[in-house]
């Protein structure tokens, strides 16, 4: 069933009888040429490119909870490409041009709205550093405009430009970032993936992965064995879990990163900011809401909540910087679980198990690189070669030392 | 309409209010709903999608329709809740998300479209054309959606956070919380009991029953008193639990100042981090309402919010009030209208089996299937068998029976169970530890029950702190709790089940058909519960709704997780002292008036305060003025005040062995008298951080830290030595503080050092020794950041600011002045010194050329790391002085000349530069790839951002004096 | 010859709201003595000859004049006295670290659970505690020197922002005076 | 969240620095392979469940504490002192 403003429009008159499922419910088959596990957005991209880019329809995607269940499905939907270093650089670029064409190419309203994304500085070194990312930005082929305080003021008037603790010297504009829907980005792929004959299959826990000989041969669910050929781990949250079923210990300590939401309030930011000084980022969705968030726990978690001391930083910087929305209210705060990495950068590698490929390690940012983490995923799972735009994205770079710190904060999981 | 001789309400204090523009009185003690009310007003607001007109729904915080702007002198409130906002002398407010007036809402359209808006239509519509989105589809629907504005002002209100500690904290005031607090307080332990409303007492306001043989106010009236005079009890009005965290600490949000006309310094509300080892839940429960064909109109409201106006409020919403209610209980709501006077045209009870005893027509085995009344309710069609019966009624109670407040218990995961015979959710026990559900809030529906169990668990609690008591229960009454569920009505056109958001129980089905069967997804993809009321009235019926759809139980189709906050809180409440200054601390020099004095303008270094230049009479940039200054370093003698950088006092016999572990090179061999300039490593063989380190005496050292790291550096020797090596005979302390410490450069820093030295010393470079200043004893250190002569003097930090002062006095005469930020970083460029802006976290000691200073004879912190393949070589980025006659910028990519300009071909980037008056040229830092191996090679630069495209000269990144003799004259 | 006038950093400020005091405190001296390992007994000898001991964990003793204050694992503040020559035990002069601010007056203990994440009740913090803890975002050694009277220390360069911030909320708390609670 | 210090008490989480799991402390001695130091860097167990990580009592006594704690419920079980810890 193709989606159109026409089609919307002609179910209206007939009551919205017509309606298909967006996906189909199906049993686990025996055997499929590739199992994903994991079916949030990385999983349902990877599933979804197997069958668009190479042709392997063949494939299962097993959910232990509900489809878009995991971070897709409870984060501040920040989509960018502004990373200083090569191998992030070329990667997130990628995804931003994937966003830019992903409404069309799943016939899926995910609202990938690109409203602009502004990085305040307040000091002549953040400026320097800020530019340096934005020069990058541009050698990449994306987009970057460097402001100066009265270009900020010009678009985000609202700010405390005069009593801020740290004065606004600018902004680093990055015109093409902004906001997707979140959940809809889930159930795009989802319906794309099915369309192409995936079998998303929720409500199937994976307890153990099948090893012959160093080669996988399948998986164990709470749903009965499955056969495969290949199996792709995509469970950011849950990596270190899943992982160990093969015998692997990850570079990863998992952390809960909060979130907040207001009550729904006519428009009043229209960019995504972000504080160069506290921890604190905000837009505003197209119901209304304002979404933001802050950093860190910091202490390792696998439960999806968070405690009042970050919410109370969160809150603070707001203050600090933007005090016009102190009257709105916090409607909800929740917390996802990250896999943090020791230099903050993901992982789409094999591992030493034949057949058996590892996507984690997204940190925070794994929002914006669904598409792109789906693509490459899909292409070395397909082709057994890393895609070119994910070559650093290595699990052996920690033990070489070849890291991708953007933030050159160094081996420790919960700085980045 | 007011009723006279009824409510809780001051009738002696009229107060006047304003509501969209027209005067209203009501009293002291009425919440804006009941006040509206009582004059009459139906229609408060419009829905969130279709704009259809609403009322007041509810008489509490989970009100969904009643939401209005609170406008103030110099601000406006969005999203607040009638029924939560007491009317005081002048409350100004308006009605909100409307296009035109509240009667007239052009988006009112949108209802007529409702066919087209069905749950998720947005994910089906608005692609194409692509660019259609952010210019035009995306900007209607944000201005069609959210609820109340905000003004875009800064919001000047003040606000408060506080922390609170108690044995017991109660949670909610009815029976329930009552008896919990009354049992704990007498048994002596330290009680809290946070209370939302304006006034202790819940359910005990609105119903009239008895207690113990009296009357439930005078009860209340009683308890109160006794609660009052405990001193280990604390009542806390206007306080809701917003959230349930670990070990016991709890958020809360009291609203101070919103139900009173503003004030100097009082705070507008205040969020309190609650500490409490136990807690009772006595939230007790929300009425549920039913969802049945246009169950949204004006004047259809909670059976048990009509009883409430009545009672508490001496109001009642309309003239001929029909009740729709599924349980008995609800039935009190009919009884005591017609006690007071107040004609009940029918009781419709969908239960076959209800009883009949009410004065008036009671509709036993019938359900609501329509209604009338365009801006407000005028009349009913209900179903009893094939029967439709008409009834003219202006106000419709409706009750489904009621669920548990229980949120608080889910906000640590915990699940909720469901109960077949409540048919709802009660909490989990255990669920946050230390907090025991009680009364309605966990099931118990009777007054006894709430007695009872309120009593039990403070009973409990009181044991495990050690106390007893022996407090009686009262009678009450105790009817069992008896209801068919109800969710949902059969019939012609919508039923609402989530009023805020507008969603129906068409939406929810609509949803599972399209195969969003998951609750979560249903949730999502209809955004029932995300409206401000968070679903408290809806998510139960939505879940049966969709639990029906599907085919599977409540129970297994499960529920949604409820998160903090319980109410929503404001970001200036959480964020309270956030504002302006108060972010952060604010660090200042004792050199800091002395600065400004000079007008110097103050930049933020950290949480410093240090001076970026001294500008004098006829400079017309900071650059002038920096010239001048680097200039007046290189020729006479400049002051600077570096207390800033970290220092740390380490003593002990393994002092020396300690700093040889935590830099890479050797300090135990330093000579007493001696500085050394050491690297220090992150474990993983980055460079952490640079400094100088003094050996004051045998078996004592003064490390110094950059400013940026000093706390970092702290807390990594803590780490070291706590971890691997706390056996040592070595203990150390910050001393950053403790110390006002000055730069003294250029070849003139050895006369000014010693004209006020009772004893001049003669110190070699890097050397260090005591000195004596009018009558204090100093410390003289001859080290230079500026590649001068250089000395740096501190003294105890109360003299620090008339050190300053005579250390400029006195350069002032010799040609030389204070110097500021700016200079300081001009000076260091020049001499090829790092900052931060170097060592920014991915920067090896190779990667700087000093890999010789990595001892080969000692293990030190990142030595091993820092030997991996990826850390080392010429295929790293390595640092380089970059010359220039254009201006040059930090943050530029470096380039082969010639080639084209992308990441592919990208060799580096500049981190510092500066213009240099010294060597009259501009002079940048930067790595780039293999550096090393390419001074004296042409490289261009490339800021597209600036704008700028410059071929510069690779040079050794010291530009001043290389062989270091300045340093050492 | 420089004359060099010490300054301290709020010049002795003074402010009474109600019924609460906030002044800043000379207390003279202040001598971190952190011992070494195994050197707690030759310190001891040296603390004896001023009627002090090491003090237990969140504690202080010794009257104003000489006290000495518990500050970490073996480390202690002595404060308003020189410190006497002490074996086993690293010396560090700390006097001009610290800013010392009390707080008195009934309505004291409000105006720090404004500011301070501890459990100030008299049954868990009576008279004689010592506590390294924060204030709103510095850190701070909070001592109880009376049931409605502390004294605050705080770095010194942190001083003004101490003092604006217990200033803030003893203004706030004055003007709910005339709220019920 | 609350974490009693050994010489401090129960304190809010507010007051600490997280650091990373315990394996922090075991550092590989000299000369050990660089595959150590890769287990000692980056490498965790980081287990859904009873772990023992680090902390310090940064705004507080400045000690190292080694903490066992639940990650999934956040229940503390057991504090110590870094310093003088039972290998």
């Amino acid at each position: 069933m193709r989606y159109s403003g026409l089609k919307v429009i002609t179910e209206g008159l007939f009551g919205n009888k017509g309606w298909k499922p967006a996906w189909r419910d199906p049993a686990p088959k025996a055997e499929y040429d590739a199992v994903i596990i994991g079916g949030g957005g990385h999983g349902l991209s990877t599933a979804y490119y197997l069958a668009k880019n190479h042709g392997i329809t063949n494939v299962a995607v097993l959910e232990k909870g509900y489809l878009g269940g995991g971070n897709v499905g409870r984060n501040t939907t920040i989509v960018r490409a502004n990373y200083f270093l090569p191998g992030n650089s070329e990667f997130y670029s990628h995804s931003l041009k994937l966003w830019e064409g992903l409404e069309a190419d799943l016939n899926y309203n995910v609202m990938h709205s690109q409203r602009g994304l502004i990085n305040l500085f307040h000091s002549d070194g953040q400026r320097d550093a800020f530019a340096r990312r934005g020069n990058a930005m541009i050698n990449q082929g994306d987009d970057a405009i460097l402001l100066d305080r009265e270009g900020v003021r010009e678009h985000l008037p609202y700010l405390d430009f005069e009593q801020t603790r740290f004065p606004i010297y600018g902004g680093l504009l990055h015109p093409r970032g902004g906001s997707a829907r979140h959940d809809a980005v889930a159930w795009g792929y989802a319906r794309g993936a099915d369309r192409r004959g995936v079998d998303l299959i929720q409500n199937c826990e994976v307890t153990g992965i099948d090893i012959e000989n160093g080669v996988v041969k399948g998986v164990q669910t709470t749903r009965g064995a499955i056969r495969a050929k290949k199996v792709g781990i995509v469970v950011a949250g849950r990596s270190s879990q899943v992982a160990a079923m093969a015998g692997m210990r990850l570079p990863i300590e998992s952390h809960v990163l909060q979130a907040f939401v207001t009550e729904g309030l006519k428009p009043v930011i229209d960019h995504v900011v972000s504080f160069g000084m506290g921890h604190f980022y905000i837009s505003q969705s197209d119901k209304g809401g304002l979404v933001f968030g802050g950093d860190l726990d910091f202490y390792a978690s696998y439960a999806a909540r968070g405690n009042l001391p970050m919410v109370e930083h969160v809150m603070e910087a707001g203050m600090t910087l933007m005090p016009m929305i102190g009257r709105a209210k916090v409607l909800r705060s929740w917390g996802g679980i990250m896999d943090m990495s020791p230099d903050g950068s993901p992982v789409i590698d094999k591992t030493h198990v034949e057949g058996l490929f590892l996507d984690c390690g997204w940190n925070y940012g794994g929002f914006k690189a669904v598409p792109a983490s789906g693509w490459c995923m899909a292409h070395l799972m397909a082709t057994g070669e890393s895609h070119e735009v994910a070559r650093k994205f290595r699990l052996d770079r920690f033990a070489t030392g070849h890291l991708l710190d953007e933030e050159g904060t160094g081996s420790q999981h919960n700085l980045h | 309409m007011r009723i006279d001789g009824k409510g809780l309400i001051d009738r002696t204090k009229p107060v006047r209010f304003r509501f969209d523009g027209r005067d209203f009185a009501g009293y002291k003690g009425d919440t804006l709903a009941s006040a509206l009310l009582a004059n009459d007003v139906r229609l408060v607001g419009r829905s969130f999608k279709y704009h259809r007109p609403r009322g007041v729904l509810t008489a509490g915080s989970e009100e969904p329709n009643a939401l209005v702007e609170v406008i103030g002198a110099t601000n406006q409130t969005p999203n607040v809740r009638a029924t939560v906002q007491e009317v005081f002398e002048g409350l100004d407010c308006r009605s909100q998300n409307r296009l035109g007036s509240l009667k007239y809402d052009l988006l009112a359209v949108n209802d007529y479209l409702s066919p087209f808006l069905s749950a998720g239509f947005y994910y089906k519509t608005f692609m194409w054309p692509r660019a259609f989105w952010e210019g035009i589809y995306e900007p209607i629907i944000r201005r069609a959606a959210g609820l109340g504005s905000l003004s875009g002002k800064h919001d000047e209100g003040t606000y408060e956070k506080a922390f609170a500690f108690c044995d017991v904290l109660v949670i909610g005031s009815g029976p329930a919380g009552l008896m919990a607090a009354l049992t704990a307080g007498r048994a002596g332990a330290d009680v809290i009991l946070a209370e939302e409303s304006h006034a202790l007492g819940g359910r005990l306001l609105s119903d009239a029953q008895t207690i113990g043989g009296m009357a439930a106010g005078d009860w209340l009236a009683q308890v109160a008193a006794e609660l009052q005079a405990l001193p280990n009890v604390r009542i806390m009005l206007r306080t809701a639990v917003t959230g349930a965290y670990d070990h016991g600490t709890y958020g809360a949000l009291e609203r101070v100042g919103l139900h009173k006309p503003a004030r100097p310094n009082l705070p507008r509300e205040c969020f309190w981090r609650i500490v409490a080892p136990h807690a009772v839940l006595a939230s007790g429960a929300l009425e549920r309402p039913v969802a049945f064909p246009d169950n949204d109109r004006p004047g259809i409201m909670m059976a048990a919010a009509v009883r409430t106006y009545l009672n508490r409020y001496g109001v009642v919403p309309g003239k001929r009030v029909t009740l729709f209610a599924n349980t008995d209980a609800a039935r009190a709501t009919a009884r005591d209208l017609m006690a007071a006077g107040v004609q009940v045209a029918a009781i419709i009870d969908p239960r076959p089996d209800a009883f009949s005893v009410e004065d008036c027509p009671v509709h036993v085995g019938a359900e609501v299937v329509g209604t009338r009344g365009r801006l407000g309710l005028s009349g009913i069609q209900v179903r009893k068998g094939s029967e439709i019966i008409e009834i003219e009624t202006d106000c419709l109670a409706m009750s489904g029976g009621w669920n548990p407040t229980l949120h608080l218990t889910c906000h640590m995961n915990g699940r909720p169970r469901w109960d077949e015979d409540l048919a709802a959710f009660v909490p989990m026990e255990g669920a946050v530890p230390g907090l025991v559900a009680v009364g309605a809030a966990n099931g118990s529906m009777s007054t006894h029950g709430a007695l009872v169990t309120g009593h039990a668990a403070a009973l409990r609690m009181a044991e495990a702190l050690g106390r007893t008591v022996s407090v009686p229960v009262p009678e009450a009454e105790d009817a069992p709790y008896r209801l068919k569920a109800v969710w949902a009505v059969e019939g012609k056109g919508r039923a609402w089940l989530d009023f805020a958001n507008d969603v129906t129980t068409k939406d929810v089905k609509l949803a599972a058909q399209e195969g969003y069967r998951s609750v979560e997804h249903m949730k999502r993809y209809t955004t029932q519960g995300m409206a401000p009321d968070q679903g408290k009235n809806s998510n139960v019926a939505a879940l049966a709704v969709l639990a029906e759809a599907t085919g599977r139980g409540i129970a297994e189709t499960g529920v949604t997780t409820f998160r903090p906050p319980y109410t929503p809180v404001s970001i200036a409440a959480m964020g309270a002292g956030g504002r302006a200054e108060g972010f952060a601390p604010q660090r200042f020099l004792t050199s800091d008036q002395a600065s400004r004095d000079r007008h110097a303008p103050m930049i933020e270094a950290g949480l410093w305060y240090r001076p970026s230049y001294f500008p004098k009479p006829g400079e017309a940039t900071w650059r002038e003025a920096c010239d001048r200054e680097v200039n007046m370093v290189r020729q006479a003698v400049g002051v600077a005040d570096v207390s800033t950088l970290g220092k740390i006092d380490i003593q002990g016999k393994d002092a020396g062995r300690f700093l040889d572990f935590l830099y890479t090179n050797t300090f135990s061999t330093l000579p007493v008298g001696r500085v050394r300039y050491g690297l220090m490593l992150r474990e993983d063989g980055l460079v952490m951080d640079d400094g100088t380190s003094a050996r004051l005496g045998e078996d004592h050292y003064l490390m110094t830290t950059t400013t940026a790291a000093a706390g970092l550096v702290m807390r990594h020797l803590d780490f070291v030595h706590q971890a691997f090596c706390a056996d040592w005979q070595v203990r150390f302390i910050s001393v950053t503080e403790a110390w006002a410490q000055f730069a003294v450069a250029g070849p003139k820093a050895r006369a000014l050092v010693n004209s006020f030295l009772e004893v001049p010393v003669d110190l070699p470079f890097m050397g260090v020794a005591p000195v004596r200043i009018g009558g204090v004893d100093g410390r003289l250190f001859r080290i230079s950041f500026s590649g001068e002569e250089g000395y740096e003097l501190a003294v105890p930090t109360r003299y620090g600011e008339a050190l300053f002062r005579d250390l400029v006095a006195r350069a002032e005469t010799m040609g030389g002045g204070p110097y500021g930020m700016e200079a300081l970083n001009v000076l260091r460029i020049e001499k090829g010194f790092l900052t931060h802006a170097e060592i920014h976290g991915r920067i090896t000691a190779h990667d700087l050329g000093m890999e010789k200073m990595v001892s080969a004879k000692k293990d030190c912190i990142g030595k091993a790391a820092a030997t991996r393949p990826g850390m080392w070589g010429p295929e790293r980025e390595q640092l380089v002085g970059l010359k220039a006659q254009a201006a040059i910028s930090a943050g530029a990519h470096l380039f082969v000349p010639g080639q084209e300009v992308h990441r592919e071909t990208d060799q580096g980037y500049v981190t510092s530069v500066c213009w240099s008056p010294t060597v009259g040229a501009w002079l940048g830092l930067g790595f780039l790839k293999d550096g090393r191996s390419r001074i004296g090679e042409r490289i261009r630069l490339v800021d597209h951002l600036r704008g700028l495209d410059v071929i510069c000269e690779v040079v050794n990144p010291v530009f001043h004096d290389p062989e270091g003799e300045k340093l050492r004259a | 010859m420089p004359e060099l006038i010490a300054k301290s950093a709020l010049e002795g400020r003074t402010e009474t709201l109600g019924p609460v005091t906030l002044a800043e405190v000379e207390v003279g001296p202040i001598t971190s003595v952190a011992l070494f390992p195994g050197g707690g007994k030759l310190a001891a000898k040296g603390l004896k000859a001023l009627g002090l001991a090491m003090p237990g964990p969140n504690t202080f003793t010794g009257k104003k004049g000489a006290r000495i204050v518990w500050t970490g694992r073996d480390q202690a503040f002595l404060i308003g006295v020189e410190p006497p020559a002490l074996e086993g035990a690293a010396l560090t002069d700390q006097t001009d670290g610290w800013t010392v601010l009390g707080l008195s007056g009934a309505g004291a203990v409000d105006v720090l659970a404004r500011l301070v994440p501890l459990d100030l009740r008299l049954a868990s913090c009576p008279v004689g505690t010592a506590l390294r803890s924060q204030l709103n975002h510095m850190n701070a050694v909070i001592l109880r020197t009376g049931d409605h009277a502390f004294e605050i220390m705080v770095f010194r360069s942190m001083a003004r922002s101490a003092w604006h911030e217990i200033h803030a909320a003893m203004d706030m708390l004055a003007a709910r005076a005339g709220t019920k609670f | 969240m609350r974490l009693t210090c050994p010489l401090c008490g129960e304190r809010d989480r507010r007051e600490f620095y997280y650091y990373g799991a315990e394996d922090y402390l075991r550092r590989p001695g000299e000369g050990a392979p660089l595959a150590d130091w890769d287990d000692y860097l980056h490498l965790r167990d980081n287990p859904a469940g009873v772990t023992k990580d680090l902390w310090y009592h940064e705004a507080g006594c400045a000690q190292w504490l080694l903490v066992t704690r639940n990650t999934v419920t956040h229940e503390i079980s057991g504090v110590e002192l870094v310093a003088g810890r039972k290998e």
